[in-house]
């Protein structure tokens, strides 16, 4: 049988060939190579953000190396979203990947999860659910939804912008996504006494008049999003043209550069505060730069930061697993568990360390939509707010 | 039949009564050779091949399920449902919660009965066929279009369930589905470690051999049934629900029953579906797995059993497999890089390839691997002769140009 | 008028249906086409009206031409607006359609509003039922009205040949006799008929010519009149041995004394 | 009645006879039987006719169990059929053949076939998908009557072919050999030969009566083929605008004046022309004054 | 009170872009049998082409090629498939349009990418108000567009022969042909029709208060799905109805969700196909389709 010696041999493939002949290796190094797996989404309904990502990625691994010695290859594969293609197509990649340096969607992270555990392996998600900070080798790239949030409302606090016993309507989609931003709400909601009115809708739900017309109708001081740009837009609209003038407050995927093109625009320049893991492009005009030469078609949105972002810890993760020698999976899983206090440059907010069950990080930044490359401007940067501790766990 | 023509035969009464065999059709040696050879294949192929095919093969099988049960559904007894995924969503359910354990990972509160696999295979075919049963009397009442978009209903409530009973399906992140084990043996990595001529058998190739069985008696269940007394029931539920009942078919009960075999079977394939994932999500069960399905039966020819396997096996694999190949396909560009995403040109092909086979094999794949048959049953032979086979055979899949039984116009 | 030159059709070409037929119907003249079960009247029909491709049959050779043109390339649509309507086989009425839209469908192939409201007429006064009846769908009718309602609609494209599939089936006897009257009349009006039945006895009546179709070849031909004499024809179509008792038919074992015996499981 | 006596000593024991009494059936305005009552005895061969709209057809519709009588009572022996559904009534042996065909186009015309043997068979899901070999067995025996039936209506050599190509008489052929196949008590036959010629006429006749003796059974035959009736039927109702007008042997109803008017017509108004045999009018007209109803052979 | 009339209003405007879209299957459904999946994605491709037309050629005549683009997209599904697949089961025929959808959609949400794509309605986001009652301007307009239109087919299938040889050539394409019926045309005029209907429904589908041209618009199509049936698949006077119910029942259920929240979070969605189901119980036909007819 062809299948027999090749697997039989039980991972002694790269055998810590090459010059760097100190470094431990098994699956997916060979020679001065190597590869990581890419599970993202560039034809389903993420491929936007997906393709900004991948981007970023494959930039970052062309102008870095590990240790200095190997060149880090990319084996993207596109799911479109569907779990039962990420889970056959990783079964394709295993074999030949040390680690994966992103995995799109909370569905795909979940179903893959105890395939990661089993095969040893360090995943970056392109999501901030809390429920992959349980998943063992999954780094979440910055805060988790509910943290972020309730920075948010400790922004807005500050501002005055918001008062304690106020009324806060907050959409959000079904799922892990929109769950988790409301669990942030809620949490905030206890500490300062505020009212919340809920309103969960799908992620294909774009007007969104019934649910402010009901905002409108109780008087709230406040609507938060953890929903998508086209509802974002919707909302902005409705509200204005209902004369619904009270601050809006999302979480990071809500905003996309797109919307400042549309009739919402002014309305959120003056009205959207966006809680995000990562900068605004004019934070970091250099990362803009580079990319807009590599791909000039493209239309960059802030799912670029997050992947230059996202590539600098995994480098961090291997310089560090090369540094001990072993960039065997183990060696890789050991050196990402034993990560602290990872700084981007600015890029992402400082990372803490991975923690099964906690947020990685504590902080955020602010954002607010403006006339400036990447569409938004940075309001706050990173900080930590007053309720982040005690929901981060 | 075309003696009939040739000799000014009157209808005569020479032979007198003669017994009506099953399947009156010429059957050589070929057939039972190919059989066998397929057999050994399918058998040694776990041997030879790598994870993904097999994890695509086990795919596969799960959808050739399923989709042999909407074919029995929709092909025979012409029951246009939309609802396939819902009954997919109730047998993979059902067996994640009565074979999975309480717990889980993330916000979710999960509970799980934790009871053998086999259990919650068998709860899932059973509670998707209730299900089916439950649904049935609507069914009944309608018909046609108005019959498949009523039970698109379904879908869209089975994903609104999913989303909201999360203790049960894990919500909208959905939860991992328990390896299966018979009698103590895993079909997992390893517990016990297996090795067949030095080929660690893992969880891919253990699956395989799973689904094979499976889809294999899936297959033989449903081609026997449709050659059967009810099989001839259902077809004429079919083509006039009147002549049925006048001929002594309960046609209540037999919708009632073909609900309930078509969502069992579409039960057996959502447990393998969560099987071969490992974990179930609402997002998997949606209104495009129902389409998928009714494409496969199309595809593969309405109302053949063996069809429906053909067309599973276009419709589930083809995308993967051109997922997985991208990079050898012209125009097919990396991502940013503006070419196509492997992606969507899998996408369209897979759009072509079901224009194109409606358009030009109406009979779907089962008339062209009919076709196929014939042609190397004999090779070269006389274009009258081959023509006139295609004639006779084809007419069994094919469907009648005048169906005669439309009330109205006969 | 028409002329039809050793046509031979053929069914996913395989079933020989119509093998070597040539056949004329001349100008004003009524033809009839006899023939037992099976033995390619319909086809005939379904190649002039050029429908023959939707029941996947095929013209192998030969030629039908109406006129100057040849038909063999034509769709129905464009047969019907040369003036040629064919009442299909079975009735084929529109079920969902009411008895008036059914006219109204009838009509569609021509312009003319005022030749339709004639034939309108014409139509409800032969068949005073379709009038009452207007309003129904025409699924509801019985199987008699609704060939009734076959015919009318055939009447309402006012065509030059009428093309008829045995419009007798299922009528009662009185009906069957207006039914030729019917025929008798439209011919009188300058229409050609080509009429394909199986009681021979009106079809004799009516026509100037007739054709025996047996297995797919002409077995007999000329004038009808004459035709009814021929011994075949007495026999086969008309229902007598020629020369006996015409009320022994009856008793004649024409069958082949096949029994049937008793069911025991 | 005496027609009752022409079925001989070879009815059936178990068959009893048919009583409508009383039998309405509205759609709408249009009243499609009214108060229609005849009996049909065991074993006789009975024909209803009456003019196209008359309400033959819905007759059968009531006797199938397809529609649902507004008034009145149809009794087959103890059972009372007007109470019953279309399935129940064919599990009795109450068969029918369509007016307007109703086969399954794409199937052989022995898988049609077979369908009659549906309530005579038991084969479920489970034993058919298993192939337990008592579903086999079933299959087989059946089967074999089958193959019998079919050459017995002249459908030998056609078992195989699927229905929708056959021609329109082989479809009704099709049709009376299905109804036949579910071993009926009681026969109906809708138009049996419309569509067929003189000669195809007197085959399907012979056949008919061949089936009346054999079997010994009873069968209702609604039909327009004044010849066939007249010379077939034992007993005849005629129905029309829904009414039943006459009732009785052949030779009675075709002089009754009720049913030259509203029916039959007078000879000359049927026959347009003179060209064909004068004697050909009687095979339509019914002029068989002088014939007595054929008894069986 | 004023939330309800507020929601009653916007489930009327909604309900009124949910209607022309039904009235498309209606329209395409009679001619050809065919149930038409490739209605959504000829939705998105109207929107998609006033909205990257907008720009360079100025709004109006955007909106005048964008329509006559979706127009001729139907018009080529129907030449080149659906005219090629005459008397196929009415299965295949759905299928195949879920074919030519995905080919569609793919190639658009290609297109759209992560853009929202403005389309610049001269009509702004305005609202129109009425006391403390609001509604966009947009989903004024539509409304009033959307009965004028449905008006109109409503008489033109009642006066013309056009309506009677759509449903002949729909049940029995042979007989109708055997009538004179060009059915190719008829079919292809109901296709070029519905994908005007398309391209309207589009056109205001895409404007305040939705935020603009995303693919999410493509579902809006799955919709108009249960509308249509609801109204009776055959019944432009149905597809009406059936908009509007749908329309209100979303609206309502999205607005009253906390009274509704025994059913669980996010019901809203699922309304439209509750209410469907609870028709067709009592009219298995829809409310206004003629219902099914078997005779023996
Ligand atoms: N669609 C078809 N495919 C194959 N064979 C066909 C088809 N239609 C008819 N035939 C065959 O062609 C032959 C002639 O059929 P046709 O319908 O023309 O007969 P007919 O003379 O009209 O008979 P009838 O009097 O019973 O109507 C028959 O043997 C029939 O089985
Ligand atoms: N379901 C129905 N709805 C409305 N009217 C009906 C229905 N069924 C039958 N009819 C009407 O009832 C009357 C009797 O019909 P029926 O079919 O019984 O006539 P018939 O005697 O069989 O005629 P034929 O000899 O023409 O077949 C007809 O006028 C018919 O239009
Ligand atoms: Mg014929
Ligand atoms: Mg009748």
């Amino acid at each position: 049988s062809t299948k027999a010696p090749e697997s039989g041999g039980g991972g002694g493939g790269g055998g810590g060939g090459g010059e760097a002949a100190d470094v431990q290796t098994d699956i997916g190094v060979e020679g001065e190579t190597i590869r990581l797996g890419v599970l993202t989404d560039l034809t389903g309904v993420f491929a936007a953000l997906g393709k900004d990502i991948t981007n970023a990625n494959t930039l970052f691994w062309e102008e870095n190396k590990v240790c200095d010695t190997y060149t880090v290859e990319l084996d993207v594969q596109d799911t479109g979203y569907v779990p039962q293609t990420g889970v056959q197509l990783y079964s394709g990649m295993k074999d030949n990947v040390l680690a994966m340096q992103q995995t799109i969607g909370s569905p795909i992270n979940t179903a893959l999860a105890p395939e990661y555990e089993a095969d040893q392996i360090v995943n970056f998600p392109s999501a901030w659910s809390k429920t992959l900070t349980e998943i063992p080798g999954t780094g979440v790239v910055g805060a988790t939804y509910d943290v972020e949030i309730a920075n948010g409302y400790s922004y807005l606090f500050e501002e005055g912008l918001l008062a304690e016993g106020d009324t806060v309507g907050h959409i959000y989609f079904e799922g892990e996504y929109g769950a988790n931003g409301l669990a942030g709400t809620q949490a905030v909601a206890e500490e300062m006494g505020l009212e919340v009115i809920e309103a969960q809708i799908k992620s294909t739900d774009q007007d969104m008049s019934a649910q402010v017309t009901q905002f409108a109708a109780a008087g709230v001081d406040l609507i938060a999003l953890t929903v998508a740009p086209g509802q974002l837009a919707s909302v902005a609209t409705v509200a204005e043209a209902q004369g619904l003038d009270v601050p809006i407050l999302g979480s990071n995927p809500v905003f996309a550069p797109g919307l400042l093109q549309g009739p919402a625009a002014g309305w959120l320049k003056s009205h959207l505060y966006v809680a995000s893991p990562v900068s605004a492009f004019d934070a970091n005009p250099e990362t803009l730069e580079a990319y807009e030469a590599a791909y000039p078609d493209a239309t960059p949105s802030l799912g670029v930061v997050v992947g230059f972002g996202m590539s600098e810890i995994m480098k961090q993760v291997l310089d560090a697993a090369c540094e001990n020698g072993d960039l065997t999976r183990a060696g890789v899983l050991t050196a990402f568990s034993e990560l602290e206090e990872v700084d981007t440059g600015g890029l992402v907010v400082p990372i803490r360390g991975y923690e099964t069950g906690k947020s990685p990080s504590l902080e955020n930044f602010v954002l607010q939509p403006a006339d400036v490359p990447g569409g938004a401007k940075v309001l706050a940067e990173a900080f930590q707010g007053e309720f982040a501790e005690k929901i981060a766990g | 039949m075309s003696e009939a023509t040739a000799t000014k035969a009157r209808r005569s009464s020479a032979g007198g009564a003669r017994p009506l065999p099953g399947t009156a059709r010429g059957r050589s040696l070929l057939k039972p050779v190919l059989l066998v050879l397929a057999l050994v294949v399918m058998l040694a192929l776990p041997l030879y091949v790598e994870e993904f095919w097999l994890r695509t093969g086990f795919a596969v099988f799960g959808a050739v399920v399923g989709a042999i049960g909407l074919n029995l559904l929709v092909g025979t007894t012409g029951q246009l449902s939309l609802a396939h995924a819902f009954f997919l969503a109730v047998g993979a359910v059902t067996y994640v919660f009565v074979s999975g354990e309480s717990g889980g990972i993330g916000l979710a509160d999960l509970s799980g009965l934790g009871l053998p696999p086999l259990l919650g295979l068998i709860a899932g075919v059973l509670l998707s066929g209730l299900a089916g049963l439950l649904f049935s009397p609507i069914a009944a009442r309608l018909r046609g279009i108005y019959l498949g978009v009523a039970s698109l209903g379904l879908v869209f409530i089975g994903q609104h369930v999913l989303n909201s009973w999360t203790s049960v399906t894990g919500g909208f992140n959905g939860r991992s589905a328990p390896e299966f084990s018979l009698f103590g043996f895993t079909f997992g990595n390893t517990d016990p470690d297996l090795f067949v001529l030095g080929v660690p058998f893992r969880e891919a190739e253990r699956l395989w051999y799973l689904g094979l069985v499976l889809a294999l008696a899936a297959y033989l269940f449903a081609r026997n049934l449709l050659r059967s007394r009810a099989g001839r029931a259902l077809q004429t539920l079919r083509d006039s629900e009147v002549a049925a009942s006048v001929m002594g078919v309960n046609v209540q009960r037999y919708k009632a029953r073909v609900f309930l075999v078509s969502s069992m079977y579409a039960g057996l394939s959502g447990v393998m579906f969560a099987l071969s994932i490992g974990s179930i999500a609402p997002e998997s069960f949606g209104l495009e797995v129902s389409i998928l399905y009714l494409a496969m039966i199309v595809l593969g020819g309405l109302g053949s059993v063996g069809g429906a396997a053909l067309g599973a096996m276009f419709v589930s694999a083809l995308p993967l497999i051109f997922q997985r190949y991208a990079d050898t396909v012209p125009f097919v560009g990396g991502p940013g890089e503006g070419g196509l995403a492997a992606g969507e040109a899998a996408r369209y092909l897979f759009g072509l390839a079901i224009i194109l086979v409606v358009l030009f094999e109406p009979a779907g794949l089962a008339g062209l691997a009919g076709r196929f048959r014939r042609k190397a049953r004999d090779p070269g032979g006389g274009r009258t002769t081959s023509r006139s086979s295609a004639a006779t055979s084809s007419s069994t899949t094919s469907v009648p140009s005048d169906p005669p039984a439309q009330g109205s116009t006969t | 008028m028409l002329s039809i030159d050793s046509l031979h059709v053929t069914y996913g070409g395989a079933v020989q249906a119509v093998r070597g037929v040539s056949m004329e119907v001349p100008d004003g003249k009524v033809v009839a086409v006899l023939g037992s079960n099976g033995a390619g009247k319909t086809t005939l029909l379904r190649t002039i009206s050029g429908t023959l491709r939707l029941h996947r049959g095929r013209v192998e050779s030969g030629s039908v031409r109406f006129g100057e043109t040849d038909l063999a390339s034509r769709d129905p649509a464009q047969t019907v607006r040369m003036g040629l309507v064919q009442v299909p086989e079975g009735r084929r009425i529109f079920g969902r359609l009411t008895v008036e839209e059914n006219l109204r469908a009838g009509g569609m192939g021509t312009r003319d509003k005022q030749a339709k409201a004639r034939a309108l007429d014409r139509v409800h006064e032969m068949f005073p039922l379709l009038k009452e009846r207007g309003s129904q769908r025409g699924a509801l009718l019985s199987g008699g009205e609704q060939q009734m309602l076959a015919i009318g609609r055939a009447l309402m494209a006012s065509p030059k040949l009428l093309l008829l599939d045995e419009p007798s089936l299922g009528l009662a006897p009185r009906i069957i006799g207006q039914i030729g009257e019917v025929i008798a009349e439209i011919n009188r009006q300058g229409t050609s008929v080509l009429l394909v039945e199986q009681n021979a006895t009106m079809a004799l009546g009516v026509a100037d010519l007739a054709y025996v179709l047996d297995v797919g070849e002409v077995s007999l031909s000329g004038d009808a009149r004459a035709l009814a004499q021929t011994d075949e024809v007495q026999r086969l179509y008309l229902g007598h041995e020629s020369g006996t008792d015409p009320g022994a038919a009856a008793h004649v074992p024409v069958t082949s004394g096949k029994k049937l015996s008793r069911w025991s499981a | 009645m005496s027609t009752a006596s022409t079925a001989g000593a070879d009815v059936r024991r178990d068959i009893p006879p048919v009583e409508i009494e009383n039998v309405s059936v509205r759609f709408g305005a249009i009243k499609a039987l009214s108060e229609v009552s005849f009996r049909v005895e065991p074993g006789t061969i009975h024909a209803i006719i009456g003019p196209n709209g008359a309400g033959k057809s819905t007759m059968f519709n009531v006797l199938s169990g397809v529609y649902r009588a507004a008034e009145g009572q149809v009794r087959f022996g103890d059972d009372r059929l007007d109470q019953m559904r279309p399935y129940q009534i064919a599990g009795i042996g109450v068969a029918r053949a369509f007016q307007n065909i109703a086969l399954s186009g794409g199937q052989s015309v022995a898988e049609n076939l077979m369908l009659g043997r549906h309530h005579l068979t038991k084969a479920g899901f489970i034993a058919a998908g298993l192939r337990l070999p008592k579903a086999t067995r079933e299959g087989k025996v059946h089967g074999t009557r089958v193959a019998e039936i079919a050459e017995f209506l002249e459908l030998g050599d056609k078992l195989h072919t699927p229905v929708g190509v056959l021609s329109y008489g082989d479809q009704k052929r099709v049709e009376v050999a299905r109804a036949l196949c579910t071993e009926p008590r009681l026969l109906l036959l809708d138009e049996p030969v419309a569509g067929m010629n003189a000669e195809e006429t007197a085959r399907m006749a012979e056949a008919i009566r061949e089936i009346r003796s054999a079997l010994g059974i009873s069968v209702v035959l609604v039909e327009h083929d004044m010849g066939m009736v007249m010379s077939l039927a034992d007993q005849v109702t005629v129905l029309d605008f829904g009414r039943r007008i006459a009732d009785g042997t052949p030779a009675e109803v075709q002089r009754d004046p009720e049913v030259i008017r509203a029916y039959l017509g007078s000879g000359d108004e049927i026959d347009p022309a003179e060209a064909a045999d004068a004697a050909a009018t009687g095979h339509h007209t019914g002029h068989h004054t002088t014939e007595t109803p054929g008894t069986p052979s | 009170m004023t939330q309800f009339l507020s929601l009653l209003l916007n489930g009327v405007s909604l309900g009124a872009i949910y209607a022309l879209i039904a009235l498309g299957f209606v329209i395409i459904f009679k001619a050809s049998e065919v149930v038409s999946f490739t209605h959504g994605s000829l939705l998105l491709l109207g929107a998609y082409s006033i909205a990257r037309l907008s720009e360079p050629i100025g709004f109006f005549p955007a909106v005048l090629v964008g329509v006559a683009i979706t127009a001729l997209a139907a018009f080529l599904v129907e030449r080149l498939i659906i005219n090629r697949l005459r008397g196929a089961p009415v299965i295949s025929l759905a299928i195949v349009t879920i074919g030519v959808d995905i080919i569609l959609l793919t190639e658009l949400i290609r297109r759209i990418g992560s853009d929202i794509l403005n389309v610049p309605h001269p009509w702004g986001g305005g609202s129109f108000r009425i006391g403390d009652v609001g509604i966009s301007e947009n989903r004024l307009i539509a409304t009033i567009v959307a009965a004028f239109l449905i008006g109109l087919f409503f008489l033109a299938f009642k006066y013309s022969s056009w309506g009677v040889s759509m449903r002949a050539s729909a049940e029995d394409g042979e007989t109708a042909a055997l009538m004179g019926i060009k059915q190719g045309r008829v079919s292809a005029l109901a296709w070029v029709v519905a994908g005007v209907l398309a391209g309207v429904a589009a056109l205001f589908l895409v404007g305040s208060p939705t935020p603009g041209v995303s693919p999410s618009a493509y579902t809006v199509a799955l919709r108009a799905f249960p509308a249509a049936i609801l109204g009776g698949l055959d019944s432009t006077g149905g597809a009406l109805v059936g908009g509007l119910l749908i329309g209100l029942a979303e609206s309502f259920a999205a607005g009253y969700q906390d009274q509704l929240l025994f059913l669980g979070r996010g019901f809203g969605d699922v309304v439209p196909y509750i209410v469907m189901i609870g028709v067709l119980l009592f009219r298995p036909s829809g409310l206004f389709g003629t219902r099914e007819l078997t005779r023996v």
